[in-house]
């Protein structure tokens, strides 16, 4: 039952991804894009990881997403990807690069296994990721917010315009 | 809730969906594309780190997660801005002529 | 101005001179509103006949002798007088005789009050609901220059007619001021219902309507179907000069030879030294010169009879009401095989005809006449064709199109320009040059 | 297995229950929107459509709209993006419609054996649900914004977008002080946590307990879900929005989204502020006054009493929203965006601090 | 502005206050109407078709033609009121009338009272007072009126009127509408 839901869900996953890639409109590609993330959150459900598959909904589907899109409607009028490509054999040479990149991971993967099951332990709610990022993890997390002032106001002094 | 579905299922996915991103980044031109296909390619990490907190019985993985998505906010923020106020002096959108930088 | 008025009746509302009466004018502009007569107003004789076109409001005279001058030195006729004295002096008829010349009408126009109005025109419309544009009067060879007035806005006004009245325009080569009773009253045509409105064709006992399309694809198979020898055409000298050169220029692409346009009528017609012409039509000059007269009519008639000619194309004319034997006609229109009328009105011959295609009246479109004399004169559109009817010359150019692949003109003067340029006789001449008066043709022509 | 077909009924019947709750008062709200506007403004409102007669207070007017909606052509633009264009109202309807599952309805009740939660998913973190539902409807609106190919409409769908922004940030930032105080991201344990009685008489709402809160989250909702004074996006006097090139029932879809998201904005109110199912000394035996008395009922009165207590409080929730619309004009742009980032985000951070301190003074622990 | 009034919250709860206060109270007053209150009123509505609101006793809506005393009508068919009239729903129809003096009359005068506008402009261009406005109501019920919207307020003259192109020929019948206040014309 649940090897289905995730082969289910791994489809939903991998074919929106290669939407992304593949569809010539960004906005067909930033859809798609959103749908990956759904997907990779309903895994994180079902690694009962739910705090996560929340925050990845709220922050990578509900901000991240739709500042892209945003962008993409604001820039995109006229602007797809058209016309020659000057350099499309180098570009077409990535594709078997990344099947290449795809066997390697996977080799490793098969070649160090995981390890053996054993009982479920931590929780994977908000509690648990709470109290280690206000304990172990402190300090990354102040990083954390400094990085995002830092990246406030960085946006701020692109977008502003020259006084 | 028991894990029933093996663990490097998890991580194969994770590979797969990282293989794709990194293919988008070399094949598309559009900046906006590829920095999508970068957020895959996070995401494709993100999901790595929680198959492995998972199997470890650990939520440190799911800790580092959410840094990933914070630092990810915080680029995509200033990516984007970058992306817009180049291309608002250009005509096209494509990385390749984005060579000021190059000399 | 006081003094006019002492006996003049205060009822513009009533009189059908308000709007283009003189009296009315001179009133508003130096008026003396409050009346300084306070004696009863004399009472003459109101709506008396003077003949078969006018009526007269003695009360309305203001005795300005307009009429009786006219009738003695235009018609030299002298119908009219001014009978008693001071203020009880009233314009009549001399005893016996009534209003009935020729030219009866004008006096109508030249009354500055509403003292004489006209019986055709008398409370049918208000005049300022009236439009009007200049025309030629189509009613003989004369030409007169005239004004058509219009109305469109009231349709329950005149029984629905458009055009409701002529009036002459002053023309000193021409007509002066004048026209005569017969054209300024033979206008009723143009909205009889007579009117051909639709293009018809006749398949056995039934009358079908089909598009001008259809139409014109019919037409153009008929014509190709039979050999040049086997086409007869009677064009008509009421078609304006841009028609007839477009048909010279089919007829002439076909190869026919069988064509004329003279139909001499039932009567003939009379003729004075003053407007009338005795050829009651306004463009025989034209046809003549643009070269219809190829053949003759009655030869066309008689090789129809023959068989030798099966397809009779005739324009406007009805041949069974011409001076040739009825039967003679009625056989050649029964022996043709395909007959084509093109007019305005239905009649006896477009009866017999298998098609038959509505035309637009001159005052619902535009082109020029030749008159008698050689003088190109111009009529301009007052209002749109009745139903589907379009001008002679936008049918016959998308026939020329159809047959021959020629461009087709989209405006009248197209036409003429091309015309200016193939007849020697019109060279050097333009809608431009041609203006409101009209001009000669080049001398010398034939 | 009889134990999970059991589970799987049960699961079933809830989502049922939630789903024609929610979708039937989604409905009923254009009837209810007519008639409050009609009462508030001294007239009587829609009243005409009838059934062989028979009017009902305009009760059929809903229906009349619904036949209307599904008999209209089926409208593309010319250069509309056809799929997106189709896509885009059933985006906006669904997350409206599951944003609701998370929100519990009543306690626990014990059906066949087994202690059953009255909301349709039960979820650890299911206030995160909820948020991150809302937060995904903008992407109905952003799609049919940039599908339609139409100026006006791209620029409603980008102002939703930011709008959308702005309110779940302070919608976010807001509800920390709720998490904080009640101390849990399941609305569940929030509700319950309502239940405790401050002082000994004062139930512990979260209206009492974070008002600043209450009106910032308020405030933040009604803009995230679009409605008067926050609806720039759809403002029919200057730009009509995203929904322009929208007809027949994928127009009706978007107003139904409209709708849904405001039943969902109460639900969440509800949940948060007011108490959810919570009846004022009501507990699982019974009333326990603080006076002393006592009234002692059944465990199936006691749930259905708290049912009716949630519904009636939404209801309340729905008819003050509604006051809301159709008592405030509509803002402009820069003074909604002025108010999100100005107003209520730094607000609720306030909120977040003074919350925190308060609790380091007089908190449980 | 003071800083009070830029938080906005006092002003947003006085007007929700204030339409709070209207629906309670329209409220009471519907419930207190379906229990039997009859003149309980919650609402300024006129239900239409079912209710009407009063016409004002100034009002001037009802067209009659004047008559003179030997009962033919004043109009002499001058058409000012045709010509005046904005909405273009005078009809007239002009004919001779035997009688010299008088010299024309009208053969068919009818208004369009689906176009017309009641501005009054045909009785003020009347040069003879053959048109006047009246009080009355112009149809019984609005559907009815709605169905016939070429009710002719007119009068047939002397002649029996003669085919004319348009159809707005006078019932032959009932030569006037009946005018609540009989006046003497005069």
């Amino acid at each position: 039952m649940q090897t289905a839901v995730f082969f289910a869900i791994a489809a939903i996953a991998v074919a929106s991804a290669l939407g992304l890639i593949v569809r010539r409109n960004p906005i067909h590609g930033a859809l798609f894009l959103v749908v990956n993330l759904g997907s990779v959150a309903a895994i994180y459900l079902m690694l009962n990881a739910q705090f996560l598959a929340a925050a990845q909904v709220i922050i990578y589907a509900g901000a991240i997403m739709v500042l892209f899109v945003f962008a993409i409607m604001v820039l995109i009028p006229g602007k797809e990807e058209t016309g020659p490509d000057p350099l499309r054999p180098f570009r077409l040479v990535a594709i078997p690069f990344g099947a290449f990149l795809l066997v390697e991971i996977l080799l490793m993967l098969v070649v160090r296994p995981a390890p053996p099951r054993e009982p479920p332990g931590a929780e994977g709610g908000a509690e648990a990721i709470g109290r280690l990022l206000f304990t172990d993890y402190l300090f990354p997390f102040e990083l954390t917010s400094v990085l995002l002032l830092a990246a406030l106001v960085g946006v701020l002094a692109l977008a502003k315009r020259k006084a | 809730m028991i894990l029933l579905v093996p663990g490097s299922y998890y991580t194969g996915l994770s590979a797969v969906l990282f293989a794709i991103g990194v293919t988008g980044v070399l094949v598309r031109r559009n900046p906006l594309v590829i920095f999508m296909s970068i957020e895959v390619m996070l995401n494709a990490a993100n999901l790595a780190l929680v198959a492995f907190g998972a199997q470890f019985r650990n939520a440190d993985g799911q800790v580092l997660v959410f840094f990933v998505m914070t630092v990810a906010a915080a680029e995509v923020a200033v990516g984007l801005a970058i992306i817009v106020a180049i291309f608002r002096l250009r005509p096209r959108l494509s990385v390749d002529d984005l060579s000021a930088m190059r000399w | 101005m006081e003094f006019h008025l002492i006996n003049h009746p205060l009822d513009c509302p009533v009189c059908d001179q308000a709007g283009e009466c003189w009296l009315q004018i001179y009133y508003m502009k130096h008026g003396l509103y409050e009346p300084r007569m306070t004696d009863d107003k004399v009472h003459k004789p109101k709506a008396v006949p003077l003949g078969p076109h006018v009526i007269l409001d003695a009360e309305r005279c203001i005795l300005c002798s307009r009429c009786v001058r006219f009738c003695d030195e235009v018609t030299r006729t002298g119908e009219l007088g001014i009978f008693g004295r001071g203020d009880r002096s009233e314009i009549g008829l001399f005893p016996g005789t009534e209003l009935a010349n020729k030219y009866s009408g004008n006096v109508v126009d030249i009354c500055p009050v509403g003292a004489l109005t006209d019986r055709d025109f008398r409370f049918q419309v208000r005049v300022w609901y009236l439009e009007s544009q200049k025309s030629i009067c189509p009613g003989c060879a004369r030409g007169c220059n005239i004004e058509v007035h219009v109305n469109r806005r009231r349709p329950h006004h005149a029984q629905g007619r458009r055009v409701v009245r002529l009036k002459p325009r002053f023309n000193d080569a021409v007509n002066k001021w004048w026209i005569c009773d017969e054209g300024r009253y033979g206008y009723g045509f143009v909205d009889d219902p007579s009117r051909l409105t639709a293009p018809l064709r006749r398949v056995g006992g039934k009358t079908l309507d089909v598009s001008w399309t259809e139409m014109f694809t019919l037409v153009a198979d008929g014509l190709r179907r039979y050999t040049a020898d086997e086409i007869g055409v009677i064009a008509s000298p009421k078609m304006s000069n841009e028609d007839l050169f477009l048909l010279e220029r089919l007829v002439d692409g076909l190869g026919v030879r069988a064509v004329d346009y003279r139909v001499p009528p039932a009567q003939p017609g009379d003729q004075d030294d003053f407007l009338i012409r005795a050829d009651r039509n306004p463009n025989s000059r034209g046809a003549e010169l643009i070269g219809l007269g190829r053949s003759d009519a009655r030869a066309i008639l008689n090789a129809a009879r023959d068989r030798r000619i099966k397809c009779l194309w005739v324009f406007h004319h009805d041949l069974l009401a011409s001076a040739w034997p009825e039967g003679e006609v009625l056989d050649a229109l029964l022996g043709a095989e395909t007959v084509i009328f093109q007019g305005t009105n239905a009649n006896a011959t477009s009866a017999h005809a298998h098609l038959t295609l509505p035309a637009a009246a001159y005052p619902e479109r535009e082109g020029t006449y030749t008159n008698f004399e050689g003088r190109v004169q111009r009529f301009r559109q007052a209002f749109e064709p009745l139903g589907q009817a379009l001008a002679d010359w936008e049918s016959l150019g998308c026939l020329l199109q159809a047959v021959q692949g020629a461009g087709r003109p989209s405006r009248a003067e197209e036409c003429f320009r091309a015309l200016a340029a193939a007849v020697p006789a019109y060279a050097g001449l333009s809608y431009r040059s041609i203006g409101d008066g009209g001009q000669m043709i080049a001398t010398g022509s034939p | 297995m009889p134990g999970t077909l059991t589970d799987a009924s049960i699961a079933f019947g809830l989502v049922t229950f939630v789903m024609l709750f929610v979708l039937n008062l989604g409905g009923l709200m254009t009837w209810i929107e007519r008639k409050q506007a009609a009462i508030m403004q001294d007239r009587i409102g829609a009243n005409r459509a009838s059934i062989f007669g028979l009017r009902l207070m305009g009760l059929f007017h809903p229906l009349a709209d619904a036949i209307k909606m599904l008999t209209k052509e089926a409208f593309y633009p010319a250069r509309a993006d056809r799929v997106l264009f189709s896509l885009a109202p059933f985006v906006s309807v669904f997350f409206a419609l599951v944003a609701f599952a998370s929100i519990p309805f009543g306690d626990t009740l014990s059906i066949a054996g087994r202690e059953v939660p009255l909301q349709a998913l039960t979820f650890n973190v299911g206030l995160l649900y909820v948020f991150a539902m809302l937060s995904l409807g903008v992407y109905g609106v952003m799609m049919a914004g940039w599908s339609s190919a139409n100026n006006f409409a791209l620029l409603g769908g980008q102002r939703a977008a930011a709008l959308m922004i702005t309110a779940e940030v302070a919608i976010g930032a807001s509800i920390v002080g709720v998490v904080m105080v009640y101390g849990s991201l399941n609305l569940m344990d929030i509700v319950r946590g309502q239940g405790a009685l401050l002082g000994g008489w004062l139930p512990m709402w979260g209206i009492i307990t974070q008002p600043l809160a209450f009106v910032l989250f308020l405030t933040a909702g009604i803009a995230a879900t679009k409605r008067i004074p926050f609806d720039m996006p759809e403002g029919e006097s200057e730009i009509i929005g995203y929904f322009v090139e929208y007809s027949g029932m994928k127009f009706g879809l978007f107003v139904m989204a409209d709708f849904l998201e405001t039943v969902v904005i109460a639900g969440m109110t509800v949940s948060l502020f007011l108490g959810g199912w919570q009846v004022p000394y009501l507990g699982r035996e019974g009333w326990a006054f603080p006076w002393g008395a006592t009234i002692v009922l059944p465990r199936l009165p006691v749930a259905l009493l708290q049912v009716a207590a949630f519904v009636f409080k939404l209801v309340v929730m729905i008819w003050f929203l509604m006051l809301i619309r159709w008592t405030l004009p509509r803002f402009r742009y820069d003074q909604a965006m002025r108010l999100g980032w100005l107003g209520l985000f730094p607000l609720s951070i306030a909120n977040i601090v003074l919350t925190g301190g308060a609790l380091l003074l007089w908190g449980p622990r | 502005m003071r800083p009070a009034q830029r938080v906005y919250l006092r002003e947003v709860l006085s007007g929700l206050g204030l339409t709070a206060r209207h629906f309670f109270v329209n409220m009471g007053r519907h419930i207190a109407h379906a229990l039997g209150r009859r003149n309980a009123r919650g609402a300024v509505t006129i239900q239409y078709p079912e209710e009407h609101r009063g016409y004002s006793p100034r009002l001037r809506s009802l067209h009659r033609l004047v008559r003179r005393e030997d009962g033919s009508p004043r109009c002499v068919a001058c058409m000012m009121c045709e010509t005046v009239c904005p909405a273009y729903c005078i009809y007239i129809v002009a004919g001779e009338h035997p009688n010299p003096e008088i010299e024309k009359v009208c053969e068919a005068f009818s208004i369009d009272l689906g176009k017309c506008v009641f501005c009054g402009y045909c009785v003020e261009a009347c040069p003879e007072d053959a048109i006047r406005m009246d009080t009355g109501i112009l149809g019984d019920a609005p559907r009815a009126r709605a169905r016939r919207t070429r009710r002719e307020a007119s009068v047939s003259g002397t002649h029996p009127p003669r085919p004319d192109p348009v159809a707005c020929r006078p019932p032959s019948s009932s030569p006037s509408p009946p005018s609540p206040s009989p006046r003497p014309s005069g």
